[in-house]
């Protein structure tokens, strides 16, 4: 344990939570007329944290604390910079959504930075009990925003769903957690992973089953996908952007931590990976298939999210430094990627109350702009060259084939080529269709900056991405 | 050559060269919509500058010195090893100046498009540029991602411009899209594994001749391997039977350029693709599946040739006989041998140029009559000489008329070839024949017989219209009567490649099994 | 007089109990119908958790072994307990909107997003 | 004096070069103006012709020197590893006759049609091609390497066709013209093999280093492999003669090819180029020499057959022209079995008299098609004699020479190759020749006894064609008239172009005799049954009506090309079509099927019911559990990663 500045390296968690109670606070002092503020308040300040927390990442030091209950390391901090950037976005764009939005529209912003914080705490927890409460800070503040919209009936059932499902993924999590915490007397990951030992019981290989089983949830692997698409399709869309791109990362951050320390005991390596591979496989196939024939936006770029989880999978199973940078990497522009598409959906949402993908026709003629945007966030999703996405898969997939695991870089390249197959037909609708009688989509203020900036980062990265490859490569090797 | 400036400070000439068409397509991006002829003629500087820089390039080659020549590299990604490395040989020359003749072309071909102007011309412009960077990089990486550059412009444009005949432009254009990207993924995994390998020593790279100078770390099994996922990439790319149905389907639903642009020059990025990465860096695994590939060339010449003549749609036609062409390019890769991979550039080139002009040609009788099929034309030349006379000269060079660039080409294919696979060749010159006659039938049909009255409102080829017949013909018989310049051209890059030595080394190598 | 200091209950009895209670909960939530149902069935499920988490706890304390993580299990026990609230407490507002949405509580109707 | 006669044949590719350039002039400069194109094409032309003459008049002041060492200029045009191709000029005595030949049939063709063509709308575009095609036959007949020969000999096929379908909006032309450069490709696709082979054998296609290399590979050419080898591509090299020059089986081009205007068939298909394929032949004759026997036997066996074949067709034709075609079909055959048969002198003597003649025939024929406004049918003719004097009189020339009739042309060259073919040993061919002799003359005249004696047609009104077409026909006639007197001298015309050895042979007074009474036979049956009318042709028809409808249509070889292509050759494209859509393709589109099929069945596991999910997921849990468990103990054994394709 280095000496430590406690201020330094809680300092953005700290802010977060006290911007979020600050607020609810507004929320319920000011009177509902007086509320134009609280955007601009959420977004100068998350930037100010996000310049902070990047400064951070280069200049900050080590630490571990609480007796490595939480960790300060690039790995976290590099998430940690990627939830802000996602929250920032997502408020960005959703600015015009909120303000339609009947009432509590002050919560809507205190709820996400909730949301925010609990992901932070699980990118830096390093200990079981703590990656539970950040995890379920995060997906209790979910629940509620997913069921946001409360005369809409889609919107609440999907907010149900998620809860019923949510708390029992996480009560298997937690049984799962109390079996490694009987067995090792600890719940600290270094020790769990010292004392878990080289040969699998039963008991831990129920724990472990049971740990992969929660996080699957959270990071919808295919077959604890379910509950996505109805919960991607019903949640508002602002929310599903942020439940697309930050949860599904954060889960993912816990799942590199766990999976590294813990569950890639010797033991667990042959068989466990076997078993992955084959789950990562069959996400990105079921993925990909299921998306085609879709015609929701929403709910297709859910089954895309899914095949994607599978792809970054296939990251973490190579379990080389190569591998981890490949996820981070992929992490981080499937924010910008996702974030483009989702803020699309959001202004459609928005001006034609829907998010069916036939509500898009023509939208080259109404909004050149949001289909330019939109085409290249799909494209980058599919994994086209000269889009951010081409290089991510490239480096996840080389990682894996250079483990040695050919077969999964097939089944990756040909279901992402497969995949363009929906994204050219959402595309083709833009462009080819008339949408006759469709009004309209002005883009304008926040949501046309959100658009601009994803869609430029997505081409630049894709053009040069040796700086984001080298904060990745940072933060992988400060894993292992 | 003396007074013209040295190599070294030519360095830029080939990042111009592919800037040109992406400047003026920013250009186009800030012009007003309505300002179609604005539009036109801007894309059409740009690409007469990247026209002329090649063209300059062609000139300004070092043949004595041949290899690489105006080479520029800058690291890009060096955790992976990628550079953005430039330049251009003797293989690859040709390849360049052929996709500007055909660009600039395009531009004319489609000036008489009236429909969202401005987005065609900017998708053009990019897809030209994109078919251009294939061929001047030097690293494997920077060569795939322009490839798939191409990709999707050409599936919005054929969206939004094709045309619905017996099949769908929506369905030509997913088909097209889906079936080169599934190619192109097998493709991905081979230079995957290929970089891989090559990286074994530690410093991993994506440079072509890097790779080719490793053969050391590539095993005979692995070569095999990834020779097999080349073949399957660059195969469907250069449709090769059965990897072919792509093409006449998706020739028929593009709009002309598109048309020309890809089985003018795009498919030939199989081809090129087969020999930079293929027989050079693979030699082994090439050798190992030459006698396969060799029937399947035989294949498609015949087949095709065959189907060609059932056709009943112009583009079809010229789609089918594209297939049947690129059978003798595919057939002289696999005759590994210095001539045939001359003759195989070579036919590249002229095959380019023919169907370029083919295309624009019919794209003219269509936009101009509202239909391609063959029965409903007929005595076209009365209403449009010019055109005829495109036409007529278009069909000559794709049936090798000796005096058009195509024949000798095909002659130096042939001369390759028949050493290595005798039957094959014997099998595939009697393609020859079958190309006389579907070619002669279908000029025969649109164009000759009896003066029809409901053609009497179509008016000739004129003014910008000519462009693509003035420029296509001359190259094609300039070319052709003095078929030194590509020829020799070609000769250089393969002889100075060292070819010939690594073949010879091949051709001792103990494959087992079929050798 | 009974002595009654031979008849201790081992952990495995704690565990047991646990486990049982936790699969009558799963059982809960895949075969009630009634959506409070579920949420109670959550709540076992999370209570078979604290059990197992005190019982090790105090398993553990018998063992004498790593003195500073002794009381990790409470806590964690504690932490489920309150996570488990707040859950319950968003679980009933949602219910609530969903009955007025619906005037029904039956999970069974809850299928407009499929597919 | 040889010196600065070498200087006079460095010159000799302006020959080829001058209508090359007039075609230029005129398709991009005057093709608006008719007077200035042909003015140009005429200028041209007979520029080459003075050139030519001058050459053929070096050529026979250089004498022994030229015909032992031709004079030969070589420039490189394609250098590339594994092939090296020269183009350049071969001046010797039998490429100056070709020169002259050619040059003076186009150049009388070409003034010819200044009538002929009159007032055509494609005047221009008709001189265009007159002087394309001059440069590409003169181009051929200087070749000095087979591959410059065969690009040339395909570029004449090019004008041929664009001549014969000239009158494009005829159907008629049209199929003509596809069909002429179809059938005379398959011949090509041999002589392409033929020199590839030759090249990968002997590393050049340059006729004299060719011969070169037989000469000095000869002992290896004793070896029956290498003579198998050489005699396999002297008849790939073979097969281009027959397309060419309309050797069965592949004669059935040139008699559609009279759809073309008649000038063009004086021209083309009369004179120069049909005769390319023998001009071929007597270029490589050495391959064929070389070749084992087998070769020349074919060559004469097909010749003579192809010979008597086209004779007995042209019995039975009635258009004016189609009769001229068999003829000529007739008169190559007798060519292509002169070389046979070791007659080189003779068949390259043949060649230039019949030029003379056939050409001066066509000529006269179109004179007369002209003066009855494209009539062809010989029975609406009749009793042109008076009406069209010059027309008939140098077309009776014209029928003499090819009947033998001595002094005429004819006669000298028609002899020598039937001496030669006797005393060579071929008895057999000979009788043929024979034979065939009798027979052109009778059908010959029968066409002049038809169309100029007899009784006139009321209907027609023909007067004498414009000078600018009888002018060429009397210097036509001039040659047939005294053109076989070069035979007579003592450096005669054999002396100059011949094969091996020369040795000089006294003309055959005795065998000549026989075959002047055959022609003589001939003409006087002709003359008996459509003069006197004392033989009655329509009863003859009548008793042999079997055979006389199989002469009528040609033997049925074009019905039975025709069959093939319809049923074999589209039958197969058909069934290769659907084979690709609905096999190739439909594969292709099965997968995509199936792809999306998958997706839609797979959508359904998204029941929308909670506990549905709820259930999968555990079920999930305990099913991972198990392969797990299970794993520990089996699946490490069997190592699933190899059977996934990557083992580690």
């Amino acid at each position: 344990m280095v000496e430590f500045n406690f201020a330094t390296v809680l300092t953005p968690e700290i802010a977060i939570a006290v911007l979020s109670l600050i607020l609810l606070a507004i929320g319920l002092l000011i009177p509902a007329g007086a509320r134009k503020g609280m955007m601009p308040l959420t977004v100068f300040s998350l930037l100010g944290v996000l310049g902070y927390t990047l400064y951070d990442f280069f200049y900050g030091q080590e630490a571990a604390f609480l007796g490595g209950m939480y960790m300060h390391d690039q790995f976290a901090v590099y998430f940690k910079v990627l939830f802000l950037a996602a929250a920032l976005l997502v408020v960005l764009s959703s600015g015009g959504y909120v303000q339609k939005l009947p009432k509590h529209r002050g919560e809507f912003y205190a709820l996400l930075l909730a949301a925010t914080l609990g992901m932070m705490l699980m990118a830096g927890a390093g200990e079981l009990i703590t990656i539970y409460v950040g995890l379920e800070l995060m997906t209790i503040s979910f629940y509620i925003l997913v069921a946001y919209l409360a005369d809409d009936a889609r919107s609440s059932e999907a907010g149900i769903k998620y809860l019923v499902l949510g708390a029992t993924s996480s009560a298997i999590l937690l049984y799962g957690i109390s079996l490694i915490y009987g067995l090792t007397g600890s719940t600290q990951l270094v020790e769990v992973a010292g004392r878990l030992g080289g040969e699998l019981t039963p008991a831990s290989l129920l724990a472990t089953v049971f740990l992969l089983a929660g996080l699957g949830f959270k990071i919808s692997l295919v077959p604890f996908h379910l509950w996505g698409p109805d919960i991607y399709e019903g949640a508002p869309t602002p929310v599903t952007a942020f439940l697309a791109i930050a949860s599904k990362a954060a889960a993912f951050a816990v799942l590199i931590r766990v999976y590294l320390l813990t569950m890639n005991s010797q033991a667990f390596s042959a068989t466990g990976q076997t078993l992955l591979l084959v789950l990562a496989a069959i996400t990105m196939i079921v993925g990909n298939l299921i998306a085609i024939p879709q015609t929701n936006l929403k709910r297709l770029l859910a089954y895309s999210s899914i095949a994607q989880a599978g792809y970054l999978m296939v990251g973490i199973i190579a379990e080389s430094t190569a591998g981890i940078k490949g996820v981070l990497f992929y992490a981080m522009i499937y924010v910008f990627a996702n974030m483009g598409a989702f803020a699309v959906a959001t202004l459609i949402d928005e001006k034609q109350g829907s998010s069916e993908i036939k509500d898009l026709a023509g939208l080259w003629r109404r909004s050149p702009l949001a289909t330019v945007v939109m085409t290249a966030s799909l494209l980058s999703l599919a994994g086209i060259p000269p889009l951010a996405g081409f290089v991510g898969k490239f480096y996840l997939f080389s990682a894996a084939m250079d483990q040695g695991y050919v077969a999964i870089a097939y089944i990756g390249f040909v279901m992402s080529m497969i995949s363009v197959y929906y994204y050219l037909s959402v595309v083709k609708v833009m462009f080819l269709a008339e949408g006759e009688g469709l009004p309209d989509v002005p883009v304008h203020g926040a949501i046309k900056f959100t658009m601009v900036f994803t869609m430029l980062i997505t081409i630049a990265i894709g053009l040069y991405p040796t700086p984001l490859a080298q904060m990745a490569i940072a933060a992988a090797q400060s894993l292992f | 050559m003396s007074a013209l400036p040295t190599v070294e400070s030519m360095s830029m000439l080939l990042p111009f060269t592919i800037l040109a068409p992406l400047v003026a397509m920013l250009l186009i991006v800030f012009l007003p919509k309505e300002e179609t002829k604005t539009i036109k003629i801007v894309s059409a500087m740009g690409m007469l500058v990247s026209l002329v820089l090649s063209l300059y390039a062609f000139l300004t080659y070092q043949w004595a010195e041949g290899g690489m020549q105006f080479t520029l590299t800058i690291p890009w990604v060096p955790d992976l090893g990628v550079n953005l490395a430039l330049g251009v040989d003797g293989l690859s020359l040709p390849m360049l100046l052929l996709t500007n003749l055909i660009g600039f072309a395009s531009i004319y071909a489609s000036w008489n498009i009236d429909k969202r102007v401005k987005e065609f011309f900017i998708l053009l412009l990019i897809l030209i540029a994109g078919v251009m960077g294939t061929f001047i990089a030097r690293d494997l990486f920077i060569f795939f991602l322009f490839y798939e550059i191409v990709v999707i412009p050409i599936y919005i444009m054929v969206v939004i411009w094709g045309s619905t005949k017996r099949v769908t432009k929506e369905y030509a254009a997913m088909k097209l899209t889906i079936y080169l990207l599934i190619g192109s993924a097998f493709l991905l995994v081979g230079m995957v594994a290929l970089y891989l390998a090559a990286g074994a020593n530690g410093n991993p790279t994506f440079m072509f001749d890097q790779l080719a100078a490793r053969q050391d770390l590539y095993s005979p099994a692995f070569q095999k391997v990834a020779f097999a996922l080349m073949i399957i990439g660059f195969g469907s790319l250069i449709s090769m039977f059965p990897f072919h149905s792509w093409s006449p389907d998706g020739y028929a639903g593009a709009p002309t350029a598109v048309s020309m642009i890809h089985a003018g020059v795009l498919k030939k990025i199989g081809g090129y693709g087969l020999i930079r990465l293929g027989i050079f860096v693979l030699p082994v695994g090439a050798k190992f599946w030459a006698p396969y590939i060799a029937t399947l060339a035989v294949v498609s010449v015949l087949y095709a040739a065959f189907i060609a003549l059932a056709q009943k749609d112009l583009k079809y036609v010229v789609g089918y006989s594209s297939v049947s062409h690129m059978g003798y390019v595919i057939i002289a890769i696999a005759a590994l041998n210095p001539t045939a991979v001359t003759g195989a550039v070579g036919m590249m080139f002229a095959h380019g140029v023919m169907a370029a002009l083919f295309f624009s040609m019919i794209g003219f009788i269509y936009e101009k009559s509202h239909t391609r099929n063959i029965a409903d034309l007929g005595g076209l030349a009365h209403q449009m000489p010019r055109l005829a006379i495109g036409f007529v000269i278009a069909g000559m060079a794709s049936l090798g008329l000796p005096g058009t660039v195509n024949f000798i080409t095909e002659f130096t294919i042939f001369m390759g070839v028949i050493n290595v696979f005798p039957v094959h060749a014997v099998l595939g010159i009697a393609g020859i024949i079958f190309t006389a006659v579907y070619i002669l039938r279908t000029i025969a049909n649109v164009l000759f017989g009896p003066r029809r009255s409901e053609w009497d409102h179509l008016t000739d080829i004129r003014g910008p219209e000519l462009v693509p017949l003035v420029l296509f013909g001359f190259v094609i018989f300039f070319a052709g009567i003095f078929p030194n310049v590509l020829l020799g051209m070609i000769d250089t890059g393969v002889t100075s490649s060292g070819l010939a030595k690594v073949l010879e080394t091949v051709s001792q190598a103990k494959m087992g099994g079929l050798f | 007089m009974m002595n009654l200091s031979n008849l201790s209950v081992g952990l495995s009895t704690y565990l047991l109990v646990g486990a049982m209670l936790f699969c009558l909960g799963l059982y809960g939530v895949l075969a009630k119908r009634n959506i409070i149902a579920l949420l109670m069935s959550i709540e076992l499920m999370l209570n078979a958790v604290n059990i197992n988490f005190v019982a090790f706890n105090r398993f553990l304390w018998n063992q004498k072994i790593d003195v500073h993580y002794l009381l990790t299990g409470h806590v964690a026990a504690i932490f489920v307990i309150v996570v488990a609230a707040a859950e319950v407490a968003v679980g009933l507002a949602l219910i609530i909107t969903i009955y007025r949405n619906r005037r029904s509580t039956n999970v069974d109707e809850l299928n407009w997003l499929k597919w | 004096m040889f010196k600065e006669m070498h200087d006079l044949f460095q010159w000799a590719w302006l020959i080829p070069a001058l209508p090359f350039l007039s075609f230029l002039i005129i398709a991009f400069i005057t093709k608006r103006s008719k007077r200035l194109s042909s003015t140009v094409s005429i200028l041209a032309i007979l520029t080459s012709l003075s050139l030519a003459i001058a050459i053929g008049l070096g050529v026979i002041q250089a004498g022994k020197e030229i015909v032992e060492h031709p004079a030969i200029v070589n420039v490189n045009w394609l250098n590339i590893v594994g092939l090296q191709i020269d183009f350049g000029t071969i001046v010797d005595p039998l490429s100056a006759m070709m020169l002259f030949v050619v040059t003076l049939v186009a150049s009388m063709v070409q003034i010819y049609s200044l009538g002929y063509m009159h007032g055509d709308e494609g005047f221009s575009r008709y001189y265009a091609y007159q002087s394309l095609f001059a440069s590409s036959m003169l181009g051929m007949v200087l070749a000095t390497n087979l591959l410059q020969l065969f690009i040339f000999w395909e570029l004449v096929g090019l004008c041929s066709y664009l001549l014969i379908g000239f009158w494009f909006f005829k159907v008629s032309a049209r199929e003509a013209a596809k069909k002429a450069f179809m059938t005379t490709r398959v011949g090509d696709f041999g002589l392409l093999l033929g020199m590839l082979f030759l090249y990968t054998k002997f590393g050049t296609l340059d006729f004299a280093a060719l011969s070169a290399a037989l000469n000095t590979n000869f002992q290896d050419v004793l070896v029956i492999g290498t003579a198998g080898y050489v005699t396999v591509m002297a008849f790939l090299v073979f097969l281009g003669p027959i397309g060419k020059s309309g050797q069965f089986p592949l004669h059935v081009w040139l008699p559609d090819a009279m759809e073309g205007p008649t000038p063009v068939s004086a021209l083309i298909h009369a004179a120069t180029m049909v005769v390319a394929g023998v001009y071929l032949v007597a270029r490589m004759y050495f391959l064929f020499d070389f070749a084992s026997p087998a070769a020349l036997q074919f060559i004469a066996g097909l010749g003579a057959f192809t010979a008597i074949f086209a004779a007995s067709i042209a019995i039975a034709q009635d258009d004016i022209k189609r009769i001229l075609a068999y003829s000529t079909l007739s008169q190559l055959g007798y060519m292509m079995f002169a070389l046979g048969v070791g007659s080189y002198s003779g068949s390259m003597f043949h060649l230039m008299t019949h030029a003379f003649f056939k050409a001066l025939m066509f000529l006269g024929a179109g004179s007369v098609i002209y003066a009855l406004h494209h009539k062809q049918d010989i029975w609406d003719m009749g009793g042109l004699w008076k009406k069209m004097p010059i027309t008939g009189t140098t077309f009776f020339i014209g029928v003499l020479a090819i009947s033998g009739m001595p002094p005429f042309a004819g006669f000298w060259s028609k002899d020598e190759i039937l001496a030669n073919a006797l005393h060579n040993g071929h008895p057999i061919i000979y009788g043929v020749g024979l034979f065939t002799a009798f027979l052109t003359a009778f059908y010959m005249s029968r066409l002049f006894f038809v169309v100029f004696m007899g009784p006139e047609k009321p209907e027609n009104h023909p007067h004498e064609s414009p000078w600018s077409m009888t002018i060429p026909l009397m210097i036509l006639a001039f040659f047939s008239v005294f053109g076989g007197f070069v035979a007579l001298p003592e450096h005669n015309f054999a002396w100059y172009i011949h094969y091996g050895e020369f040795h000089h042979e006294a003309i055959a007074w005795g065998l000549a005799g026989i075959s002047v009474l055959a022609g003589l036979l001939g003409i006087g049956l002709a003359y008996i049954t459509y003069v006197k009318k004392l033989i009655s042709a329509e009863s003859v028809a009548g008793q042999f009506s079997g055979v006389y409808k199989l002469l009528k249509n040609k033997y049925y070889v074009d019905e039975l090309y025709l069959w093939i292509i319809k049923n074999i050759m589209d039958g197969m494209a058909k069934v290769l079509y659907w084979f690709d859509i609905y096999i190739v393709d439909g594969i292709v589109n099965g997968l995509a099927l199936v792809t999306r099929g998958s997706g839609k069945v797979l959508r359904r596991t998204n029941t929308g019911q909670l506990q549905t999910y709820a259930m999968v997921f555990f079920f999930a849990v305990v099913v991972i559990f198990m392969a797990f468990a299970i794993g520990e103990s089996q699946l490490a054994a069997i190592n699933p990663l190899a059977t996934l394709g990557g083992a580690k």
